[in-house]
């Protein structure tokens, strides 16, 4: 592995060859002479940026038109080479923050589902399983949870959408009326009200379903019970309220990764996030909000995965009714 | 006896003190001693004029430092401009300071700015920037982005508190940055700015302005020794170490140059030039090159920057003090580094003589302190652009260098110099043949070229490092601990 | 030059050693030749388990005779749930084969390695030597810092984290915790747990000096 | 002038991050010097023992935050030895890649660092306008500047971004082309080559015995190097050769050094653009994160008694991992967890070797040893 060639203490070395070098370096930030050959990167006479691509190949273009890649329509140099902002400077290599964007110069540095910027939630498809609060390093993410009865349960026969509440299944949670918690709820006035809400139901963990009878432990007491399935309702983990620490978060996107309902990203926004208190960095739902574009389209992909199960289920239930007739008769 | 100049200063201000003179002291019984009041008085405007022209162009010598500084180092420089000062958020005026100054005088105040604000305001063409209200940052070319900055942080020294470190040796502490800041001020009494524009002009200018020029370093060294600091301790002694060491051979510089123009008095020296015809550099260019050398181990920049090491040392002898002292010891840095390069121009580059005075027929028309200030602020180029590329020289190799190479080089210039005058310039009755300057100048740069493209084929060719390293006797490391 | 030691150099080179150790320390010591369980290449390298009092006389032998230059860590290891073997050091050796480079005839030679032919005592090899020690309140095992001094910070960094002694140690000091660290507190102890710091008492006290009774006179 | 120690302290220009160098000095001669470190011991083998295997790797990355990716990298390699999993071929070679600008990123770190230490800030400001193009490259890897979390136990998180491949290309080639640039300010300039040539001579037996390793063993022109000696990843699939510096008698000094980080930063780019050539499935496929191709099924418990390490050849020396199985929740934590920081064990070494040169010469010998405090204090 060879010392560089020039590379020994004389006369030449001492003041003309490093400041030769740096000459070069300052002619090249002048607009015109800065492009002439003989300036271009050392000893090469190649482009000072290297060359001017189109960021996408053919191949990729037709690939990932539907994606709408970020780079669509920007040409690339692998240095950065432009500015709008200063006209007067040949080849600027600082981005001038508040004035030039990075991702508007090179949006392919900011895919949205590449970079770890802020943590943006879709509350509503958060089904509270927990997943991102074990998997944070840092424990940042915080959530309150309850055991709910999911309001479609509570619709009499007739009504257009009975049916579509929750089923029981094993391991679920199960909710039974508590006598006389009806009239009490009736005439509870919330806003003149010194305790809490009476409890409607009293919620326990379904552990077997064979036959017409279920055995719930009863998540108060722990005591199992075999109940009657006709006076037990399905109840879920709905979650009330979650606030993530930002000042704790390292933005390593584990969370994003593990969460099964996919209702985490990283937008990749960077800046914006400074407060002046800790307090103020515990973000609530309000603010880790992701762009409603992609808002709408986790949603609307979300349910229809869900739709989609629900089908399968109904369709599995079906069928296992369908076959145990059968070794029935 | 200098070249009569149409920026005739120095003799429109002696008339206008003759006036005066005579209006006030001429009418009374004081009255013989109107001309000696006249003389003072015209001495004082001159002081001021000088004192305020290197003051408002020191701001210019700054500005070339960040830009091109910036510049090698391929990024841009400070770039607010003056827009700064009217512009805010969004047109915020800062509280409408004006409004509380006595009897409306802010009134005016506060009608300009909102003219400016109006006419070059927040908005730009450039949608990028007028979303984030151009704070002054996008400043166009001629309103000279970044010349306010060094302004603004000079002003910023004065808000800085002055503390003196606890077990400081008080009276040194202090009177340490007023030596140097002082001393490097009073040099520019003896440097003329034009032919007519110079505030003393004495028989013995040179002698008094190397004498004054060299008390500095021993204020550097009091600053060092008295801030209680041993990282201070060591800066000080470094340079008064440096200083020393590059002192004789810059001193036998100039007296090779006063040898040359046969007289002390620095407007003389810039006569011959423009008499003889010929700058100083075509004659000894060693000379120019050896005043260079030394002058930037004077000033202590880059190269030679021992006493002031980042690496090592943080800030050398300037660390301890805060606020206007250090923003003053800052601002004396680059007055010395600007006394160097006038002397450069004034010695070597024909002081206020036009590139080709006479052949060009209008160059005269071009008031002569304009040449003096453009060939200072070319040669502070060179300055900035060794400090760009060169690395930090260990103080006993600066030692080493001064003592071995310079001294000797500086003698043989010295020779030269009285060689060319006698033999040469007295021998042919008072002026340069055509051919000396020439031939001199094409020895020397065939020499430097020469020099500058020689390569040690042997050491490229067996690839190993002929550079024999004079190494202390390294105690082999773990041998210390037993 | 080949570009990398093949796995059968290796695994020649550990049954060597491993024969050497187990002929010469028959009694102290129990080597084997062990495999990586991870990654695309299986390498062999030698285990040792060695009782402490025996471990300076096998590192002195190693040393000398199998040529292991290079100290590489030295873990201690707190297993309070067994009695005999509660604490558990583990050095990893390394012979690299490094040596000055060769002076003939006023020449200095190049340290050439051809990699392909490597054999016997110059093939690169992994040492893992692992002893315990008993539950005592005053671990400690000798010091091999004398033979590699890359190993004196090991030690100190694993008596400052671990609470391990190494007698024969010269200049034994923390290096890693504050020098105000109150004695007898070493942190990767298991007794020490780690707590969920909430928001409010996030940066007051977290190693829990000022909540935790003074350790002062019980060294464990 | 008596002796006096001077403390180049937790903040001081020399350190490259929070440590303090009491030296003993007689004039200018440094005649004893006493290293001082721990001030950001963050107790990471501490917090790990807390940890599953995944959130590990965050904590990695923050160890060397000059060189992350080689840091997360090497405890996944040692995770790998400990759960027993096979990693695919092409993860592999991402990884490679990975790791590979990772060194590149951190080499231009240190010589944008030694630049003013010897004097000179342009090399600096260069230095670091080169680094912006590799990490620039490991944002559209790992997703953010400097920690990445980019490996998983076994495989990595993401595949190669689209469009990578083709930007990565040309960033190397402009890269190689810059590296001259550097030598024409570093190489032929004599007074860098004052600066640093005989000066901080350091043998190699003496190194091997302090427990110095990587570059700096290089640089004392022995060729030994862990992508070699241990083979790991694919390096035996790309001819590279190692960076070594010519050995001299009196061994390395901070000259050799550098050479050898040049060397190391061009034979890096190669590699790098070799494995794009080389990418099983080729580098301008992008396959979905999750995919088979690139990671591997794992075990998420580590039962107790099983135990694993690996060396790995990071941008500084040779760092390890020794992980024992078997912590709580059935092992799905570490139950201890053992760095080993080239430099913890390097900068007592650098100390010792000041000894005898001049105060200005302690940047120039520490700087060329590329401390780095992170992973010092762990």
């Amino acid at each position: 592995m060879a010392h560089h060639k020039h590379a020994t203490p004389n006369f030449r070395n001492l003041i003309v060859r490093p400041m030769w070098m740096t000459l070069k370096t300052a002619l090249r930030t002048f607009p015109i002479i800065g492009r002439s050959k003989w300036l271009q990167s050392h000893g090469g006479g190649k482009p000072y940026h290297g060359q001017v691509i189109d960021p996408m190949t053919e191949a990729e273009r037709e690939m990932y038109t539907e994606q709408a890649h970020p780079s669509v329509g920007h040409t690339y140099s692998p240095d950065r080479a432009t500015t709008d902002v200063h006209p007067n400077f040949e080849r600027p290599v600082t981005v001038m923050y508040p004035y030039e964007r990075l991702e508007d110069m090179e949006p392919w540095l900011f895919v949205p589902g590449n970079y770890n910027g802020r943590i943006g939630v879709i509350w509503e498809t958060c089904t509270a399983c927990k997943a991102c609060v074990r998997i944070c390093p840092n424990a940042c993410l915080h959530m309150e949870t309850e055991t709910r009865v999911n309001v479609l349960d509570l619709a009499e026969e007739g009504d257009e959408n009975h049916g579509h509440g929750v089923a029981l299944e094993v391991g679920g949670q199960a909710a039974r009326r508590i006598e006389g918690s009806e009239e009490a709820a009736a005439e509870f006035q919330l806003s003149t009200a010194h305790e809490a809400p009476p409890e409607e139901y009293e919620f326990g963990e379904v552990i077997d379903l064979s036959g017409d009878t279920v055995s719930v432990r009863w998540n108060a007491s722990g005591t199992t019970e075999e109940v009657a399935s006709s006076d037990l309702l399905g109840a879920e983990v709905d979650i009330v309220s979650g606030r993530i620490d930002i000042g704790r978060c390292m933005f390593c996107g584990l969370c994003m990764e593990s969460c099964p309902f996919n209702s985490f990203f990283m937008t990749n926004e960077y800046d914006g996030m400074s407060t002046h208190t800790r307090e103020d960095l515990w973000y609530e739902a309000d603010r880790t909000r992701v762009l409603p574009v992609q808002h709408a389209e986790a949603v609307d992909r979300e349910l229809a995965k869900r739709a989609e199960q629900a089908r399968k289920k109904a369709e599995r239930a079906a069928a296992k009714a369908a076959k145990s007739p059968k070794t029935e008769a | 006896m200098a070249t009569d100049d149409i920026l005739d200063v120095r003799g429109w201000v002696r008339i206008g003190m003759d006036s005066v003179a005579e209006n006030t002291v001429g009418m009374s019984r004081h009255w013989e001693y109107t001309d000696g009041v006249a003389w003072f008085l015209t001495e004082f405007v001159m002081t001021i004029v000088i004192f305020g022209g290197i003051m408002s162009t020191l701001f210019v010598l700054l500005w070339m430092e960040r830009k091109l500084l910036g510049r090698f180092m391929d990024r841009r420089g400070a770039v607010t401009s003056l827009r700064s000062l009217w512009v805010g958020e969004g047109g915020v005026t800062a509280g409408e300071w004006w409004n509380q100054l006595p009897f409306g005088t802010g009134v005016p105040i506060g009608m300009l700015n909102r003219t400016l604000n109006k006419v070059a305001g927040n908005d730009h063409e450039l949608e990028a920037v007028s979303r984030v209200k151009n704070r002054s940052y996008h400043g166009v070319w001629w309103m000279l982005p970044g010349f306010f900055q060094n302004l603004a942080d000079g002003m910023k020294f004065m808000t800085k508190e002055h503390m003196v470190p606890e077990k400081a040796d008080r009276f040194v502490y202090e009177v340490a940055p007023f030596m140097i800041i002082a001393t490097t001020v009073m040099c520019f009494t003896f440097i003329p700015l034009g032919p007519q524009i110079y505030s003393n002009d004495s028989e013995l200018s040179i002698l008094f302005l190397m004498a004054i020029f060299s008390i500095a370093p021993l204020g550097v060294f009091f600053a060092g020794w008295s801030s209680n600091n041993k990282y201070t301790l060591l800066g000080g002694i470094r340079s008064a170490a440096q200083l020393t060491a590059y002192e004789i051979p810059l001193l036998i510089v100039v007296l090779s140059v006063v040898v040359l123009s046969g007289s002390f008095n620095m407007i003389e020296v810039i006569e011959f030039q423009a008499d003889s015809g010929v700058w100083n550099i075509f004659l000894l260019p060693l000379g120019g090159l050896l005043f260079m050398v030394t002058m930037v181990a004077e000033v202590e920049r880059i190269p030679f920057d021992m006493p002031e090491a980042e690496a090592e040392l943080v800030e050398g002898w300037w660390t301890e003090y805060g606020g206007m002292r250090w923003g003053l010891m800052f601002s004396a840095e680059y007055l010395r580094t600007y006394v160097a390069c006038l002397l450069f121009a004034h010695f070597f580059l024909g002081g206020w003589e036009a590139p080709f005075e006479d052949t060009i027929p209008f160059i005269s028309m071009v008031p002569h302190v304009v040449w003096v200030f453009l060939k200072s602020w070319f040669i502070f180029i060179f300055f900035v652009w060794l400090r760009a590329s060169l690395h930090r020289v260990r103080t006993d190799q600066i030692l080493e260098f001064g003592w071995r190479w310079l001294l000797p080089l500086s003698l043989v210039n010295l020779a030269m110099a009285t060689a060319l005058r006698l033999w040469v310039y007295d021998g042919i009755n008072g002026e340069w043949p055509i051919l000396v300057p020439i031939l001199i100048t094409s020895i020397g740069l065939a020499l430097f070229i020469l020099l500058a493209i020689d390569e040690d084929p042997a050491a490229i060719e067996a690839n190993t490092r002929p550079y024999s390293v004079q190494t202390t006797d390294v105690a082999s490391p773990g041998q210390h601990r037993e | 030059m080949a570009k990398e030691v093949s796995a059968q150099q290796t695994a020649d080179a550990a049954e060597a050693i491993v024969a050497a150790t187990n002929e010469k320390f028959g009694d102290a010591a129990v080597a084997e030749v062990a495999n990586h369980t991870g990654g695309r290449r299986k390498n062999a390298y030698v285990f040792i388990t060695v009782e402490a009092d025996r471990w300076h006389d096998l590192a002195a032998w190693l040393a000398k005779s199998q040529g292991v230059d290079h100290c590489s860590m030295i873990t201690g290891i707190h297993w309070p749930e067994k009695a005999e073997a509660t604490w558990q050091i583990v050095a990893h050796l390394m012979r690299m084969g490094v040596c000055n480079p060769k002076r003939i005839e006023g020449r200095t030679h190049e340290t050439e390695v051809d990699i392909s032919n490597l054999s016997g005592a110059n093939v690169p090899m992994e040492f893992e030597i692992s002893m315990s020690l008993p539950a005592t309140r005053e671990p400690s095992v000798p010091s091999v810092a004398d033979i590699w001094v890359g190993a004196e910070w090991n030690e100190k960094e694993t008596w400052d984290l671990v609470g391990i002694d190494f007698e024969g140690h010269v200049g034994m000091r923390r290096v890693l915790l504050p020098h105000d660290t109150p004695t007898g507190y070493h942190p990767l102890q298991k007794q020490h747990r780690l707590r969920y710091h909430d928001f409010n008492e996030m940066y007051d006290d977290p190693q829990g000096f000022g909540r935790k009774p003074d350790d002062v006179g019980k060294v464990k | 002038m008596a002796e006096m120690w001077i403390s180049m302290g937790p903040q001081h220009p020399m350190t490259h991050g929070l440590w303090t160098l009491k030296v003993k000095i007689d004039g200018e001669t440094v005649v004893d010097t006493e290293p001082d470190l721990g001030y950001i011991h963050r107790g990471v083998e501490k917090i790990c023992e807390a940890r599953d295997f995944t959130q590990i790797t965050t904590y990695c990355d923050r160890l060397c935050y000059a060189s992350a990716n080689t840091w997360s990298h090497a405890y996944i390699y040692a995770a790998e030895d400990l759960l027993g999993v096979e990693v695919p071929e092409r993860a592999e070679y991402i990884r490679m890649v990975a790791v590979e600008l990772q060194r590149i990123a951190s080499h231009l770190m240190w010589l944008g660092a030694y630049c003013p230490d010897v004097g000179n800030l342009t090399g600096m400001v260069w230095c670091l306008r080169e680094r912006e193009m590799m990490m620039d490259l490991l944002q559209e890897l790992g997703g953010s500047r400097l920690h990445y979390n980019f490996p998983r136990v076994g495989g990595v998180k993401r595949d190669l971004p689209i469009g990578f491949a083709m930007r990565c290309r040309a960033k190397l080639k402009l890269f190689l082309d810059r590296i001259q640039e550097y030598e024409a300010i570093l190489d032929e300039s004599t007074i860098f080559l004052i600066r640093t040539q005989g000066v901080g001579y350091a043998k190699a037996e003496d190194m091997v015995n302090h427990g110095v390793t990587g570059v700096n063993v290089r640089a004392a022109g022995h060729n030994y190097d862990v992508r070699w000696a241990h083979p790991y990843s694919i390096y035996d699939e790309l001819d590279w050769t190692v960076a070594v510096e010519r050995p001299s008698i009196k061994g390395s000094d901070c000259y050799d050094r550098y050479r050898v980080r040049v060397e190391e930063m061009r034979n890096s780019a190669m590699m790098v653009l070799e494995g794009l050539d080389k990418m099983p499935g080729g580098a301008e496929t992008n396959h979905p994160s999750g995919d088979p191709a690139i990671i591997a099924k794992a075990p998420a418990r580590a039962p107790e008694g099983q135990t694993g390490f690996h060396h790995f050849e990071d941008s500084r020396g040779e760092s390890m991992f020794y992980l024992v199985g078997g912590g709580e929740g059935r092992g799905k934590h570490p139950y201890r967890v053992s760095i080993r920081s080239p430099m913890f064990i390097t900068i007592p070494y650098a100390a010792k070797c000041m000894i005898g040169y001049k105060i200005a010469d302690i940047p120039a010998i520490m700087g060329s040893f590329d401390p780095c405090i992170g992973e010092t204090d762990r």
